[in-house]
């Protein structure tokens, strides 16, 4: 992952870059729409079949420390997930709101497509002020299936080092 | 939110009162004072007394810095500290304070370095925390710098002493600490052994959280199994802690400070249970399937009776063993209302590139987002918002009455009965005479 | 940005005196010193004898919980209850702290329930706030569990007393607080029933926020005529408070620390003022005209000489009539430098759809956002800005010198004088020998 | 207000959505700069002649509560807020700042588009940090007029459930 | 600059301003990329031989003040900077993000293109969370050279009025 | 992160001792006690004794309120207050407080004002702080209003002492300050008439930042020239100030508690260092070079010896001047653990555009960004760091040791030794008996 954190220049002419974005963008407001409604039980609806989501510290990924917050290996561990936070795990409610920066294109090779794009992640507790809860880079690797792109692989890299209390819902 | 960034504060002075107005209810076996979580008197005394007083305080792995000049900040207590592996392979720790004027030198989390400079006048400090050199200490020219007299002996950090067990860090502030085994007591070294034999571990990586409780409450969920089979839908389902299966919950010896909870799953995926039992789990639900079931599998890797083992060593350590994830967690105190946790997941250094998979699978249970960890985070949090925010002031625990340290039964609060009389004792606090 | 956030603090330690430290001054009806406002202890104080006295204190609607089983959090001073109403139809109020570690059981603003479940051990709680069950209280094959002498009659939630009238509930901790009707007294129960007539109410919404302000602040702030024919434009050109309308304000003849400010709006849209008095008046300006006159549209829907009363009752409930837009708010006092507001507008279930339009559209004269709130809030922010930061240490209330509570004339002070000497009783607060 | 903050899927092309994020995209810099300029006088130049506007909590929106700290019904009282805020109305000076995330198109109809944005505001008080003031999603309903795009209904729904003191300019 | 900070319409169609905003956001991303890597050293290459850049405060910019708390006059300056960052100053190390609005395209007069882009940069120090470090606007002017835009002038200008500690990074 | 923000609080109780424990070491010239940093009591004294005692406090320049009704806010201590020229060209200081109800009432940075009028009840003052008008003051129609004996007079604003010399301000609280010439004392005020010789001054800007250090290591960083030659690379790199070149560090001759650094660059780029030197100093690098060497131009437009001179003036202000780059940095004190500090830039009204665009350029040393600055900032948050979390509690200053007060040497904390004993002296802190 190390690497990954590394400056690289794109390879990607920038008209093709302009339109992946577009493409890209409007998935991220599906993914982040569903989950700022607490819609959990869609969120693996963004992912492959063979994908994978980690969320971890910037600080992990620059000692390429494999560890994740949430940690999952292929679609049915992402469900098992979704189900659990939606059904069985007990926690307070609360409001997420997902404010995405500039996403940003680095490769197409065939169907898959990477890119980067920054997050703030606001929580809101019952009666609270809003709070950056996390902040951080989507690392993303997309493929198309059809009209839609999909997750192959997204490590959502936090710089924040130390996360007030938990993180209840996925990023 | 953090704590210090509360926008509703405390309810009032009455949670916060001076040492002399802090005397434990009569009945002191069966009740907790709120104050013990929430004066800001008996956390100062608490930092004196426990945390710089005759403990080992986990302080680091020792395969966080395997090479000579290694090194990581770290916290006793509350206090920074700087942990290094010197060029002879020992390993030292010393406060992150420079002698001179008291800048915290050591800025990165983690490194390797040949020495330690202080950015503001570089003084520089050698791997084992003494001062080595002081730039111009003989002046310009001979005029200025240090009096002749000055000896760099005399204006090192503050050094602790240090024990280790099997890759495991220790540290201490005083002189009378017994030696690491006597302190951990047997049966503590015991199953300690079992995830640290001596085989090389392999760090997987961080986490740390800031919790709004107070750090006593950590111990105290790692001492109460009652809640373990009522909070955790991912136990009881899994069969993980169950009323029916084998399990202990144990306390020291010595002093009833450190133990463990310790349970060993069935073989079956999904537990059984006793439908007398199910009506009084509302976490248990039939309905709680995995898609991928991987996530349970157990590898018998350790010679234990216990597939799983939460161990709490006093006064600042957690290791971690549920089925095949492992970590320890250190406990650093920050107030009496707030207490921050570093996590650091680990295996072995022989892992298959599967196994270490495997374990970060399952640890999806542990962390601040874990199916466990997130339930006990909000749980803590809620407690001490309960007694922060309340008029009424004291805690309960009857279960099992009249009996203090280990049980084998899960509805029992003796383990935490013994930790508070123990630290009656270490705290000096007096306990109310019983009405007439 | 929040007081907790603040990130330029108190000028020094004299504005947070201890107890024993204030006196007030000799003449002690015409100033008010800042320790009232600023003093942590004067606080705590303030909780126990005054939020936790023989006070009725203000909890919600009862149109917030209509049905058996309805629930919403709430707050009695800093103090975080739970307002509930049982199968009975009787409403509950109790302290969300759990009899048995202290966990703030119930998590959610409002809902409707069966019973309340503390999440960290599951002990159950019927909708009166008694204990009602805890998961295996007789253990597990009869090992561990609860005492036999164990009653959950004896570890209930902390209760409170419960009043209600015409719908809206109030609470207490004393058992010595009079009943509610004679708690308020003839007359501020007279204006009561204004907008609280029995009939339905509809909620039509909520909001808060903190204000960086002592709570008393704010009574005082609806007891000074003074500041609104000065400070609000809206209230100024459009006649909703300007010199030689007819107006009062009101304290209660008992103790004067309830009160109201009241006035009857001429049917003109814009103010008619004397020459001389718009010389006085900086926030009168010709030209501010509205383009929607709509806004100031006034609907007798009361048999009330007011068209608008904003109403103090101590310690902690304001009622808003301002035309056909009405609410109540919540002081909850959040140690001296802070205090948060919960607003609750309504309307009435009778209403038509344009009826509701019209409350919502004239709402915009209150709030944090309001034209009229927008300005008090801010106001109030900067009379606690200017506390903490000076070196002096005194506030000055001259106005109509001599007059204690009820005045009819704009330019008085005299109710603020009430409530202090009221204040300063209940709290037992010395004054100051007069120089000789 | 609560079935639109549930999450629903846009019925839109996402060419079509693209196209119309970049007009829209257009729309809210020109909205922001002109508040975030601190000239609240041209905030109604925004507003279609029958627009509705409203700052309410997610807490209210999902209460179906139909309050709002800020309520407007017509361009009328859209500018009689304007007006009042600039001219009449005493509060202490400051900055604001808005900071968007990417548009979320919904659906179009006729002339009729509507959309979900997010946002952090920011307010800087003098001499002060900048501080998260509100953070929430915009929900919105243009309508087109000519070249432009105008508001036919903004809806600020925001997170945050504690007000730091008083908002004191439109979002 | 005050006049800058005052709200003016923009003088481009909707349509250009559209391809604009895509080639600028191009360049947003990968400036932000670079700064957000600790790649200091490669600050210097998103800026044109004769550029300028500073970084001030709102307060500063309405008074008309020219200071900058980085103040540099061509390249050679912005290369200067990113050295002395990069290799002899002494401060703590950090994670830095910056998160951007959408950018508003001002003006396009042959070579060169203004525009003006909210953003937040966050900043977390080690062990530490993330902090709002400043808030405010990049006001830019682009020239073209070949298939990139430069920076010919960048004024960054912040509405935060008191800073915490210290500025390491460029933003 | 601000300071009030922090997530990870202080150590323990022992950083913040009340004033009765408050008791130097015996060797006190050679030692400083971490309380001096971190205790409350310790602060609160000071804005008594000093920043409100017989002390002359910076507040503005001249040239920021060059015309009548110009006005600024501002700070004496930690105490709100406005800058006014009146009518007449004098300049008044008053606090920021209004004499009615306490609000800050002046709201605006800067700006140009005929009165300044509270918001609250629009009591006005004139622009030397003296209530000038009480809205309705004799009532409505002879009704409520002030008494009669009510004298404006007596309800003016606080306002202090002001003096200035060469279009720099002063305010002292107290009556007793001495005229600020003989307060400054003779060397200062020389040191001080190089940039306010009396020419013109343009203002550049502003900055602010809160530096989570005390207000005094502020001070002693500039009386530091040790670290001056060891933590800036820039000083040294560039031969601003090495081992070497002409220097001193001066400590006022009456109370040693104002002072300067001064240094004379001489006319190369680069220095020349002796090798012998070069090894002490880490920060020295043969491969700092500049591409844009304009820089590094001195434009010599003052008669003296020093190129740079940093100049402290007790309690609060700075005066900075390195090469062409001038400013002054007002400390405002927060608490014991923060401060911050107002930067204000400047240059003269005759200066062409391309001098002011040289100072501008040079002004990239300066500040929170600078190239020196930064690193000051740093090194001054790691030390309040080291205090606050460590379990020891000593500072040492032994260079030049036997020494006080002005020195020619750069390896010498005789200037800090100088400015303890003064301070022990004002605080009235007691020295501990030497050990028999
Ligand atoms: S403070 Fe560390 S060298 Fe001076
Ligand atoms: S704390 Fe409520 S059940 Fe244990
Ligand atoms: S507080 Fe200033 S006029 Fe009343
Ligand atoms: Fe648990
Ligand atoms: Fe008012
Ligand atoms: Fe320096």
């Amino acid at each position: 992952m190390k690497d990954r954190l590394a400056y690289a220049k794109t390879t990607i002419s920038p008209r093709r870059a302009a339109e992946l974005r577009a493409e890209i963008e409007s998935f991220h407001v599906e993914y982040c729409a569903a989950l700022d409604a607490n819609d959990v039980e869609r969120w693996p609806d963004f992912f492959s079949q063979e994908a994978t989501y980690r969320v971890t510290s910037r600080q992990n990924a620059l000692l390429n420390m494999p560890v994740g917050l949430i940690y999952c290996e292929g679609l049915d561990m992402i469900i098992d997930r979704a189900l659990a936070v939606a059904h069985s795990q007990m926690f307070a409610p609360r409001h997420m709101l997902h404010v995405l920066g500039i996403a940003r294109v680095l490769q197409e090779t065939g169907n898959t497509i990477s890119s980067q794009t920054p997050f703030i992640l606001m929580q809101t507790l019952v009666e609270g002020p809003s709070t950056v809860h996390l902040a951080g880079v989507y690392h993303d690797r997309f493929v198309r299936e059809g009209e839609r792109l999909l997750l192959a692989s997204r490590e959502v890299i936090h710089d924040t080092e130390i996360l007030d209390t938990a993180l209840a819902y996925p990023v | 939110m953090y704590q210090s960034q509360a926008v509703i504060g405390i309810t009032n002075a009455r949670k916060n009162p001076p040492l002399e107005q802090c005397v434990w209810p009569a009945d002191a076996m069966n009740n907790i004072p709120d104050w013990v979580y929430t004066s800001q008197a008996i956390y100062d005394q608490e930092i004196e007394r426990i945390f710089r007083g005759d403990t080992w305080n986990f302080v680091a792995l020792e395969a966080e810095i395997p090479n000579p000049g290694d090194y990581k900040r770290g916290y006793v207590g509350a206090t920074a500290v700087v942990i290094v592996r010197a060029e002879d392979h020992t390993i030292s720790v010393f406060e992150n304070r420079c002698a001179h004027r008291g800048a915290e030198f050591c800025r990165a989390s983690q490194g390797n370095t040949k020495e330690f400079v202080c950015p503001y006048h570089q003084w520089s400090y050698d791997l084992k925390g003494n001062l080595q050199g002081v730039p111009f200490k003989r002046g310009i020219n001979k005029v200025g710098g240090m009096p002749a007299d000055f000896k760099n002996a005399d204006h090192g950090t503050r050094q602790l002493r240090v024990a280790t067990r099997n890759g495991v860090v220790f540290a201490t502030y005083s002189d009378k600490t017994p030696p690491l085994e006597e302190y951990m007591t047997q049966e503590i070294v015991e199953e300690f052994d079992v995830p640290f034999s001596g085989k090389k571990l392999k760090i997987l990586g961080y986490c740390r959280n800031e919790l709004p409780c107070n750090w006593k409450m950590y111990h105290e969920n790692l001492k109460d199994p009652y809640h373990a089979t009522l909070l955790h839908s991912f136990l009881v389902v899994f069969g993980l802690l169950v009323p029916g299966i084998k399990s202990i919950v144990f306390a020291d010896k010595a002093h009833g400070r450190h133990g463990f909870m310790a349970s060993a799953k069935p073989d079956e995926i999904y537990a059984t249970v006793a439908d007398d039992d199910k009506a009084q789990m509302r976490s248990f639900s039939d309905n709680l399937r995995l898609r991928d079931e991987r996530f349970l599998d157990y590898v018998r890797e350790f010679k234990s009776p216990w597939s799983a083992n939460m161990m709490t060593m006093w006064p600042n350590l957690i290791v971690q063993r549920q089925m095949n994830t492992m970590g320890v967690r250190q406990i650093i105190p920050n107030g009496p209302n707030s207490m921050v946790m570093q996590w650091t997941m680990f295996g072995y250094e022989d892992d298959t590139p599967e196994m270490t998979r495997h374990r970060l699978r399952q640890g999806n249970l542990m962390g601040p987002a874990g199916f466990l960890g997130l339930e006990d985070n909000e749980a803590l949090k809620f407690v001490q918002e309960g007694l922060r925010n309340s008029s009424t002031d004291n805690n309960v625990v009857k279960l099992d009455a009249g009996h203090q340290g280990t049980a084998r039964n899960l509805i029992s609060e003796s383990c935490i009965r013994s930790l508070y009389q123990y630290y009656r004792d270490v705290m000096d606090i007096r306990v109310a005479e019983k009405a007439a």
